[in-house]
């Protein structure tokens, strides 16, 4: 278990009073590609929101690379490489490409080393460097896509926490982000994916949890999800 | 919950019904209305404080007719709700009479409380001219009226050879009937206003005013409202390069405005009420002040001071707290020696006399025009 | 102390049980002149008068949800509306009532009508821009006496009987008070009190629903407008003296202070909030010029303990 | 003078006028960006500066004079304190009140108004001061257009704020993040900003901007009392909403033609100053009528 970067132990939220989350437990290794997968509803969200601190968890620890964060701010959290890029991408629309960009390496005081993240970015994505100096609100949807993981790329992120990143995406623009997902974890990084394709989700993964309604109800390697037909029927849908 | 809300509520309800009977039977309650709080304050405390030295120097001089003068104070706030509230306080209080009323508007719709109750009331700041026609006859001015202050400020213009006059007030009672008579007059005259502007109270800039006058070219500004806008209009037209003359009403006449004003204000002219620094016979009462208050009196202090002497020696002369009796012996007065000159009414019982001279600025201090 | 506010509240359920308490205030308000000086008489008189400012601007505030900064104006068409009618033209104050309902009434569309799509900050601003249009038309107008206003206007009678003490206006302005939380109640209740409602929650589900959301709006920007206006009539015979002073942007604000102070949306509340207002002050007096610090600080603490007001209307 | 001067004159006259209210404007915009509060506090927070500013220079004239260097100096320290006070009252104010209904915030910040000014009237017994610097009235003609010096440096020390305060929104991370969290709070955090923090300096420098305005308008009107933030802060507010408010350039553009229409406004015939104050808001409800969010408003959805 040395190697496990992110641990989830009975984890429980409340929206209100929507028990949203009911002790979930669940464990990330480093290096890996892990998915959460379910129904609409199910609280992949909301899981991803609890670690990443913008929602208080009831009860419950989660433990990031050896240190307890649960109860830690969202943005003391950025700091320690653990990286969320939410659903909606909730990219900054009416700022410049490079404004967003910027803002995803706020935490970071050196200039040259921002420069070097940018740049990197933008090899990455040439399509976001075309449009550096325009208006994100005039991006088509995959473009919005590459921002929001471009903008996430800038923290220098170990565990990135994706949310939904081919919803409402064509076809073709889904592979295109998931091939990028799996440069990022080529690179080092650990993901941590939530998607509601899951066959999609399950071809990138290394590992994968099924949720329902604030539980995990399975967990397997990712190839053995995929082949169980019964389980694509029941729990992940077509 | 909801129970103790509705407890406390009638708490405070009884709370309110307790107030109001402080001074015992065998005290002379007069009453003092001026405006303690709001943006005309330091008025009202000057006031207040003239009219308790005055109080005091009578209780010292052994009472009115062997009682002690105790004065309460109502708020008026320069505020006709907060005023009528004031006034009901007072009367409910059976004040034997009243000293006060300063801003015009607040004094007007307590008239009728007084009135209704017959207190004998005395004002000493208030003279707006709408004052005079609904006085139900207890009331007593002894500042001059607006007519007389008319009066003084056409006869300086007509010694200065003005013909184009322009007229600015700031929306209130008091100025604007002065600014309206003054226009009456002045074109009854068969003279010539260019100018007739209102500016807000309490804004600072008034460049778009000025421009306009200028463009008017008038012989002569007059200011017919308080001194703190007062002050910003003549710095503001003398910046702007208007050289004629610049007069101002009575709610001008404070140091302040020279002191706002700075070098703008010399050569400006004021029509006022006597104030201390004029009146030979107020140097004692300048001396008791500043020492019980520990600052000089300002514009309506010596008035207010009379109007308690005034008030004391009405009910000495009635003999009695009787306030019929009270209002017959202040209607009667002939020629009571006030710090301020001799006071007499006439038959709507306002100062018999014009008491206003005219000030001019020179270096930075007010001294009188001859 | 929850145990027992429990226990009262399953008390007052009952509509009898809330008739009997209602009926015990309304004696205590009726009793009130035997037992109090003209001061406390004066003070009083002003809490009703406050009541029904209050209740009016609590139909567009807290019923329909629409901000109002201005709400002074409706207050002082209907004050000048009686105070111009009864001195320069000598009609009889009663029939002075029906003239300035309809203006007010019409002041209430002239605003309502076309800012009602206009988001609540911008609301905000054009209504206070409205009051302060009304105050300086006052101000400037002869008719309405300038800036000095209108003086020496006749105090009504009934039947032969003139209204003229204090004591008179306090059952006047007591019955016009409890008429406003009669028609505030029916109005609240009625289909038009859920129709606010369902704009005031959820404007797109409403207009779904089949509510005409601007029609619904207009209608409580109106009638609150006729509850100023009738206050105001009975206002300018009290103090017979009515002038553009009296209806700065800070009347506006004070009303409006009264109704979410006490809790918008919710009559005990409003009224609560509209003696809170005035009694205030009053009770310390004795604190000179901390006195309205003191209430400045008081309001503020209220509203971050009880940002809903003291007592807000239950969540549906 | 010609025609043609008058209204050179009253344009000179708006400009200066407008570039005024346009600093107020700034704070006002820039805190309803943020957290879409109308600080109705701000006028006093204007007012607090004059006061401050009056109180540094009555003890720096002893040092420096009561010439520029002491008014500089004045308005230095009354912007660092008078912004302080306004992360002050955002922290007991506002903070508490983010998830409350959206009238109680605003009743709260009208109460935080009241409480300033009559806290100050308290404290100074309601008069007016005299505020007396050793400024004089020289200035230059342009032509049949007089502006004094004073006014110039006035109407300069305003632009430098606007184009400094510009400067650093768009161009500084922090400024960038401030225009973040009015977009999206969220996702403001996930960037690892620190939003109460940011608000909090969104507070500073809208209160110390209002101060700098409020030390100007003591050092060149000559007088300051409790209650003159009231009506500039009521222009400042309606040039935010013509500019459309939560717009930083609309907040300048709004202030430059309030400051317009008003001296123009002045000039109309047959229509007297009285008339003024009638024509500017009647001007504003007409554009708001005809283009809801301002000049340079976004267009939003917003319920109360």
């Amino acid at each position: 278990m040395s190697n496990t970067i992110l641990e989830i132990n009975n984890l429980e939220t409340h929206y209100g009073k929507i028990h949203a989350l009911r002790g979930i437990s669940f464990t990330v290794e480093a290096g890996q590609i892990v998915t959460l997968l379910g129904a609409n509803g199910a609280g992949k969200s909301t899981t991803l929101r609890a670690i990443s601190g913008l929602v208080r968890a009831t009860s419950g620890t989660i433990v990031y690379r050896g240190e307890d964060i649960t109860g830690k701010s969202a943005h003391d959290i950025v700091k320690t490489g653990l990286i969320h890029v939410p659903e909606g991408r909730k990219i900054f629309k009416g700022m410049t490409i490079t404004e967003n960009l910027e803002l995803g390496s706020f935490t970071l005081d050196d200039d040259a080393e921002r420069k070097r993240r940018m740049e990197h970015v933008f090899e990455t994505f040439p399509i976001l460097y075309e449009r550096r100096s325009r208006d994100s609100s005039f991006l088509s949807g995959g473009e919005q896509q590459m921002l929001a993981i471009g903008r996430s790329m800038m923290t220098n992120p170990q565990l990135l926490l994706l949310d939904e990143p081919s919803m409402g995406l064509a076809p073709f623009l889904v592979q295109q982000i998931m091939k990028i997902v799996l440069q990022l974890n080529k690179e080092g990084v650990t993901i941590l994916l939530v998607e509601q394709n899951a066959k999609v989700a399950l071809k990138l993964a290394d590992y994968g949890y099924v949720l329902e309604t604030g539980k995990i109800v399975i967990q397997g390697d990712a190839g053995t999800l995929q082949q169980d037909e019964s389980i694509v029927k029941a729990y992940l849908g077509e | 919950m909801k129970k103790t809300l509705i407890l406390s509520s009638l708490g405070a309800l009884a709370g309110l019904l307790m107030l109001g009977n402080v001074a015992s039977s065998a005290d002379l309650k007069i009453g003092i209305m001026v405006p303690t709080t709001g943006s005309e304050a330091t008025y009202g405390k000057d006031m207040e404080n003239a009219i308790n030295l005055a109080a005091g120097e009578i209780n010292k001089a052994g009472g009115v007719l062997g009682m002690k003068i105790v004065t309460m104070t109502g708020d008026a706030a320069c505020d006709p709700q907060q005023a009528t509230a004031a006034a009901s306080k007072l009367v409910s209080a059976n004040v034997n009479g009243v000293v006060g009323g300063y801003c015009s508007g607040a004094t007007l719709p307590t008239m009728k409380i007084y009135g209704d109750a017959n207190i004998p009331l005395v004002i000493p700041a208030a003279n707006s001219t709408k004052l005079i026609g609904i006085n139900p006859g207890n009331a007593f001015q002894i500042n001059s009226t607006g007519f007389d202050q008319v009066k003084t400020a056409v006869s300086l213009f007509k010694a200065k050879g003005i013909n184009k006059l322009a007229i600015v007030h700031q929306g209130d009672g008091y100025s604007e009937d002065l600014a309206k008579l003054t226009r009456e007059k002045w074109t009854a005259m068969g003279k010539e206003v260019v100018a007739y502007e209102v500016v807000n109270k309490g804004e600072q800039d008034q460049s778009a005013l000025v421009t306009r006058i200028k463009s008017k070219a008038p012989d002569a500004v007059f200011w017919t409202a308080y001194y703190a806008d007062g002050a910003m209009v003549i710095k503001q037209l003398r910046q702007a390069g208007y050289r004629n003359l610049i007069a101002v009403g009575d709610g001008s006449n404070s140091p302040k405005l020279l002191k706002i004003a700075g070098k703008a204000a010399e050569g400006v002219y004021c029509f006022s009420n006597p104030t201390v620094e004029y009146l030979p016979a107020a140097k004692a009462f300048h001396a008791n002040y500043k020492a019980a208050y520990k600052q000089d009196p300002d514009a309506y202090a010596a008035l207010s001071y009379d109007g308690m002497k005034l008030l004391a020696d009405a009910i000495t002369r009635a003999g009695s707290t009787d306030k019929a009796a009270i209002i017959k012996a202040l209607a009667a007065t002939k020629d009571f020696t006030g710090i301020a000159g001799p006071i007499s009414f006439t038959d709507k019982n306002t100062l018999a006399r014009s008491n206003f001279v005219i000030l001019v600025a020179k270096d930075g201090k007010w001294i009188l025009n001859k | 102390m929850a145990n027992f506010s429990d226990t009262l509240g399953e008390w007052l359920r009952p509509q009898k049980n809330r008739m009997f308490i209602l009926l015990v205030l309304a004696a205590i308000a009726m009793l009130i002149p035997l037992a109090s000086s003209n001061y406390v008489l004066e003070v009083m008189t002003n809490v009703w008068f406050y009541v029904m400012l209050c209740l009016g601007l609590n139909i567009v505030v807290g019923y329909a949800g629409l901000l109002d900064l201005g709400y002074a104006a409706f207050f002082a068409v209907g004050a000048y509306t009686t105070g111009i009618l009864t001195s320069h033209f000598g009609v009889n104050f009663w029939l002075t009532i029906p003239v300035a309902v309809c203006c007010s009434a019409c002041a209430g569309l002239l605003i309502g009508g076309p800012t009602l799509r206009l988001r609540s900050d911008y609301l905000a601003i054009v209504t206070l821009g409205f009051g302060e249009i009304v105050r300086i038309v006052a101000r400037n107008l002869e008719i309405t006496g300038g800036a000095s206003g209108l003086i020496g206007i006749e105090r009504p009678s009934i039947f032969g009987f003139q209204l003229n003490q204090i004591v008179h206006f306090y059952y006047v302005f007591l019955l016009l008070a409890i008429l406003a939380c009669f028609v505030s109640y029916r109005l609240q209740h009625s289909r038009m009190g859920r129709a606010w409602q369902y704009v005031r929650e959820d404007e797109d589900a409403a207009e779904a629903m089949g509510i005409n959301r601007v029609a619904v709006k207009l209608y409580a920007y109106v009638i609150g407008a006729i509850f100023g206006g009738v206050a105001g009539c009975f206002f300018a015979v009290k103090m017979t003296a009515i002038s553009p002073e009296t209806f700065m942007f800070q009347q506006s604000v004070l009303i409006l202070l009264g109704v979410v102070l006490g809790g918008m949306g919710k009559i005990p509340g409003v009224i609560i909030g509209a003696f809170a207002l005035v009694l205030f002050p009053e009770v310390f007096r004795g604190l000179g010029s901390m006195r309205m610090l003191v209430f400045a600080i008081v309001m503020l603490i209220i509203m971050l303990y009880r940002p809903e007001g003291i007592w807000p209307a239950k969540k549906s | 003078m010609s025609i043609q001067d008058i209204l050179l004159q009253q344009l000179a006259n708006g400009l200066i006028l407008g570039s005024f209210y346009a600093l107020v404007a700034l704070g006002y915009t820039m805190v309803y960006g943020i957290i879409k509060l109308l600080n109705f506090a701000h006028g006093d927070l204007y007012m607090l500066g004059a006061f401050v500013g009056f109180i540094a220079l009555s003890f720096l004239s002893d040092y420096i004079g009561d010439g520029w260097a002491g008014i500089v100096c004045s308005m230095v320290l009354s912007m660092i304190a008078v912004g302080l006070l306004g992360v002050l009252i955002q922290r007991i104010a506002y903070v508490p009140m983010l998830s409350a209904p959206r009238l109680s915030i605003l009743i709260t910040a009208l109460a935080v108004s009241m409480v300033l000014y009559n806290g100050v009237m308290a404290f100074t017994d309601g008069q007016y001061l005299a505020f007396t610097t050793d400024l004089n009235y020289e200035g230059v003609q342009l032509g049949n257009v007089f502006v004094t010096n004073t006014q110039m440096v006035l109407v300069g020390s305003s632009l430098l704020l606007m184009i400094v305060l510009y400067l650093f929104v768009h161009k500084t991370l922090y400024g960038k993040a401030m225009r973040a969290i009015a977009i999206d709070q969220d996702a403001c955090r996930l960037m690892g900003i620190n939003v109460n923090k940011i608000i909090a300096l969104t507070f500073f420098i809208g209160s110390s901007l209002a101060a700098a305005a409020g030390v100007m308008a003591g050092t060149y009107y000559g007088s300051i009392h409790f209650f003159m933030g009231f009506i500039i802060g009521l222009k400042a507010f309606t040039a935010a909403v013509i500019g459309g408010i939560g717009s930083i350039p609309g907040a300048m553009l709004g202030g430059l033609l309030l400051g317009l229409l008003e001296a123009f406004g002045t000039q109309i015939p047959f229509i007297g100053t009285e008339w003024k104050d009638v024509f500017s808001f009647g001007i504003l409800i007409l554009l708001l009528v005809f283009k809801p969010t301002g000049i340079l408003g976004k267009t939003e959805i917003e319920r109360m």
